[in-house]
């Protein structure tokens, strides 16, 4: 049942996520790896996971894999389709979202993220499609799990611009500016998997990637690590968890075939 | 007393300078055909708003109709980005309102209901918040009732919401199949509502099911019977979007000469029907019906 | 066609009702005279009057009448159901009702309005149903029509309790109040029709009922009124409208057999 | 884990001294069956909210299980007053908070959207409004963006909502047919949530129109199959008030001692079966039947 066998990076990434998300809690998930980890999760140990979609769809049992949010394909199954304030106002801005799990361009040592533009060499900027909901989710869910790519320029040391709160300047944070406990509970990268130190709220490599190399790690990171002799190494996906993506979840490899 | 009209006569109901509440959400039930219109007539000065914009604000942006966005996001989900609004975005052609969607939202809903703001807990400690305070459409207050931190988000009522919706009766009594998004909220909050539908149903058969109803006949300006008026966007339990038309588009819209020719061969000089044609008519319309089992 | 055939008072009330709605109006009517006075206006002069329920029901065309606002005899027809804030949030708090068609316990100079409680002779209150939704299309709708039984108890000096605003202390009671414009534009009893006075607020004697004499109005009025000496006579109903309101709208004679 | 359970269940999610917001509208959807339990487990203390309320909420007076009142209207319509809650006002059995129903709903409203308070325009200049500041639950204020006067109205999140609804399926998923008052925002803002339906259908029956779901399964702390447990208030589409019952409560709530034998005879020592067996059983029921094309 465990035999390791090989797997993408993708793949690592999608279980490291799975096992982030537990039974029962109400969740966001992005489009790619966040789904593809709640479908898993939902296929193992929380088969109660309710998936939420900002543009009105609540608890949707998807058959197959679109494109986005707007996708009726993400819809399928269903029980409940309302609105936009439905979601993110009476489920999000109530209180009751346990963990959003997203995306961003840019992640700093606190845990925040940038969602809206970044710098061009020219100096101008480069815009992007916005954080959406995002900065709602990151706002008032009760934990975050932010997925990045992992490189320099965007694991950094100060944001081009702070669109998704995470501890923001440490401890104290989100309290100051009146925003709600919460903030990134992890942080998943292609190389690593980042926790957070309750003390200072910053980022701290809690498991490295089989394979990856620490002065690799340290070297990629835009923002000073510091990586224990005794790091765990990421735990692999099991061949059972690896059926499951490749026969039943992304069949067609959409999402889960690179890196 | 219907409110049925041509997509022309409604298209005239947006005048130069006003705030539009766009239809779409990304990819699907977008305006398109609304826009297009608009393209055509060489509208100009829009504010156009949405919690997440899509095809038609690309539309709108890259003929130079509109000036200034209110918005929380927006892409051709994996089709690409809206190659026009960001572009316009850093070239500073086009001011903006950047929020959360969440915030767009209840800027609606705050309008929806005649209340001159709403508080929220969302955009608080980022940098999305000061750029609103000093536009003049948001403020850091404090909750009277326990002194805690809040923004209070001034009620937006734009003068135009327009709504693609599956199908009205003949007075207007618009029914939205599938998730609304901001649907509710900003045709609650407008000064004047466009309805565009892809069938027109018997007033029997709205009664039927009066709870589907999002916007009631006497809150419709026009209304418009206009099958695929959303193309290439999905129109939920109808149609499925046009994968090679969102890509051709989203390719378009990389560079403003694209996008120009984009305009030149499928919107100047065309109508609804004559876009239709070009873009695959029947026969390629026909590829994207929904199945009635899963909707699209 | 106006041959003058004998009817009761609140035949008369109906169509001196009828008679202030304008076609094309959001209106909400109460029970009973307002709402027999909102079908007659349909079938005459107003065919696009449209009638809103509080419950959340948007223009129904009712084939009978029921027992009140809950009562799905009076949802009917209608193409629009949903919740209390659609109605009373996003058409009436949103400024777009043109009138309320309201009855009330007691009703003051000013056309401020009373529907909760009354004193009891023995000092304590009596207490009714209270208004529901009254206080918001008082406040709220651009102009409201007042309906109460004329009773030197019911037009009072002064409310024993004032929980539908009118006109306040007098014309610029609602602006200092931080009301929007609005207020009675008629009220209606069984011995005449009430306007308003322009520059004082007050309510002034328009017509006189059929047969009423000038000093019971006097003596049943709890304020004083000015009953001008070429005040005009209520118009009595026309045979067609008589015929309407007993052969199609009220064949049961619910509302409209007494008084 | 389906949240299916007995009245019994569902009645002890109600804890004495609880806030809860109540189902129904006058003489239309009340939770009788649950009011008729909570008076048989002689619950107390109880805060109930409505923006109109029903029998349920005279029969909680009545016997003593409520002592405030948050609400802005409510009757019998035409049978009668609600003669037990204006006598328990009358005698200061009770406290009140009598507001507006818009302002109620605005409370619930603000409590489902998770923000601290909600603007209203109205109670201003009236008499309803002093108490309410004197309670904290209202404050006056002023517009930040127009310097306005405005009332700013504290949030309500009751501890239980209570729904009785057409449908569910075996999940929880609630639907409503018809107009639904404050349901939605009552729910949207409690804690716990208790669904009394008509009938139980299948999950596939539900996502088929998931667009007239009130409440989501993961919001439903407890659902309970019980035909005509609204009875002898009216369910839309399935059956009438029962004008002859509501006709003998009205009677019997004119005097608390006619309302105990009322209770005597009708709820205590009874269950929802011997209930409807007591107010004239199948047959009686039978007649209630709504016809399909009218709703009632």
């Amino acid at each position: 049942m465990t035999t390791i066998e090989s797997f993408t990076t993708s793949e690592l990434m999608v279980v490291a996520g799975a096992r982030e998300l537990r039974d029962g809690e109400l969740a966001f998930v992005g489009l790619g790896i966040p789904q593809i980890a709640a479908a898993l999760a939902q296929r193992t140990h929380a088969p109660r996971l309710v998936v939420l979609n900002e543009i009105g769809v609540a608890d949707p049992h998807p058959i197959e894999f679109g494109v986005g949010n707007a996708d009726p394909r993400h819809w399928y199954g269903a029980r409940s389709m309302g609105s936009f304030s439905d979601v993110m106002g009476r489920l999000l801005h109530r209180g009751l979202v346990d963990v959003g799990f997203l995306g961003a361009l840019e992640v700093d040592v606190h845990g925040n993220g940038n969602a809206t533009q970044v710098a061009r060499d020219d100096g101008g900027i480069r815009r992007f499609g916005g954080g959406g909901g995002a900065n709602d989710i990151a706002s008032l869910a009760r934990s975050t799990i932010l997925i990045v790519r992992h490189e320099r320029r965007k694991l950094v040391q100060r944001l081009t611009h702070l669109t998704n709160p995470g501890f923001l300047d440490g401890p104290l944070g989100r309290a100051r500016a009146g925003l709600r406990a919460g903030g990134p509970r992890r942080v998943l990268t292609d190389k690593c998997v980042f926790s957070i130190d309750e003390a200072t709220c910053r980022l701290i490599v809690r498991s490295i990637h089989p394979g990856v190399d620490r002065d690799e790690l340290r070297a990629a990171t835009g923002f000073a690590i510091d990586v224990p002799g005794d790091v765990a190494v990421t735990e692999p996906p099991s061949s059972d968890e690896l059926r499951l993506i490749r026969e039943v979840i992304d069949p067609q490899r959409r999402y889960t075939k690179g890196v | 007393m219907s409110p049925l009209t041509t997509l022309a006569d409604a298209a005239r109901l947006v005048r130069d300078g006003d705030t539009v509440a766009l239809s779409g959400f990304s990819i699907t039930r977008n305006a398109t055909a609304l826009a297009h219109e608009l393209v055509r007539r060489e509208a100009r000065g829009l504010t156009i708003s949405a919690c997440i914009l899509g095809l038609e604000a690309d539309l709108l942006v890259g003929a130079g109709c509109a000036e200034r966005l209110i918005y929380g996001g927006g892409s051709l989900d994996r089709f690409g980005q809206l190659g026009r609004v960001n572009d316009a975005i850093e070239r500073g052609r086009v001011t903006v309102q950047h929020m959360s969607s969440l915030a767009v939202t209840f800027r609606y809903l705050a309008g929806s209901l005649g209340v001159p703001y709403l508080p929220i807990r969302s955009l608080l400690g980022s940098d999305l918040l000061p750029p609103l305070v000093a536009a003049g459409v948001a403020r850091e207050g404090r909750d009277p009732f326990t002194d805690e931190p809040i923004v209070l988000l001034r009620a937006l009522q734009p003068d135009v919401a327009v709504v693609h919706a599956q199908m009205a009766d003949a007075d207007g009594n618009a029914r939205v199949l599938g998730p609304r998004w901001d649907n509710d909220e900003a045709t609650g909050a407008a000064t004047r509502v466009i309805v565009i539908v892809e069938d027109i149903v018997s007033s029997d058969e709205i009664a039927s099911q009066p709870e589907l109803t999002l916007v009631p006949s006497f809150r419709v300006s026009a209304l418009v019977h206009l099958p695929f008026g959303a193309h290439p966007t999905a129109v939920y339990r109808r149609y499925d979007y046009d994968a090679e038309h969102l890509a051709l588009y989203a390719d378009a819209s990389r560079s403003q000469r694209n996008f120009d020719e984009y305009v030149a061969r499928f919107v100047r000089g065309t109508d609804h029907a004559s876009y239709l044609a070009a873009v695959g008519g029947a026969a390629k319309l026909a590829t994207l019906t929904a199945d009635p089992r899963l909707g699209y």
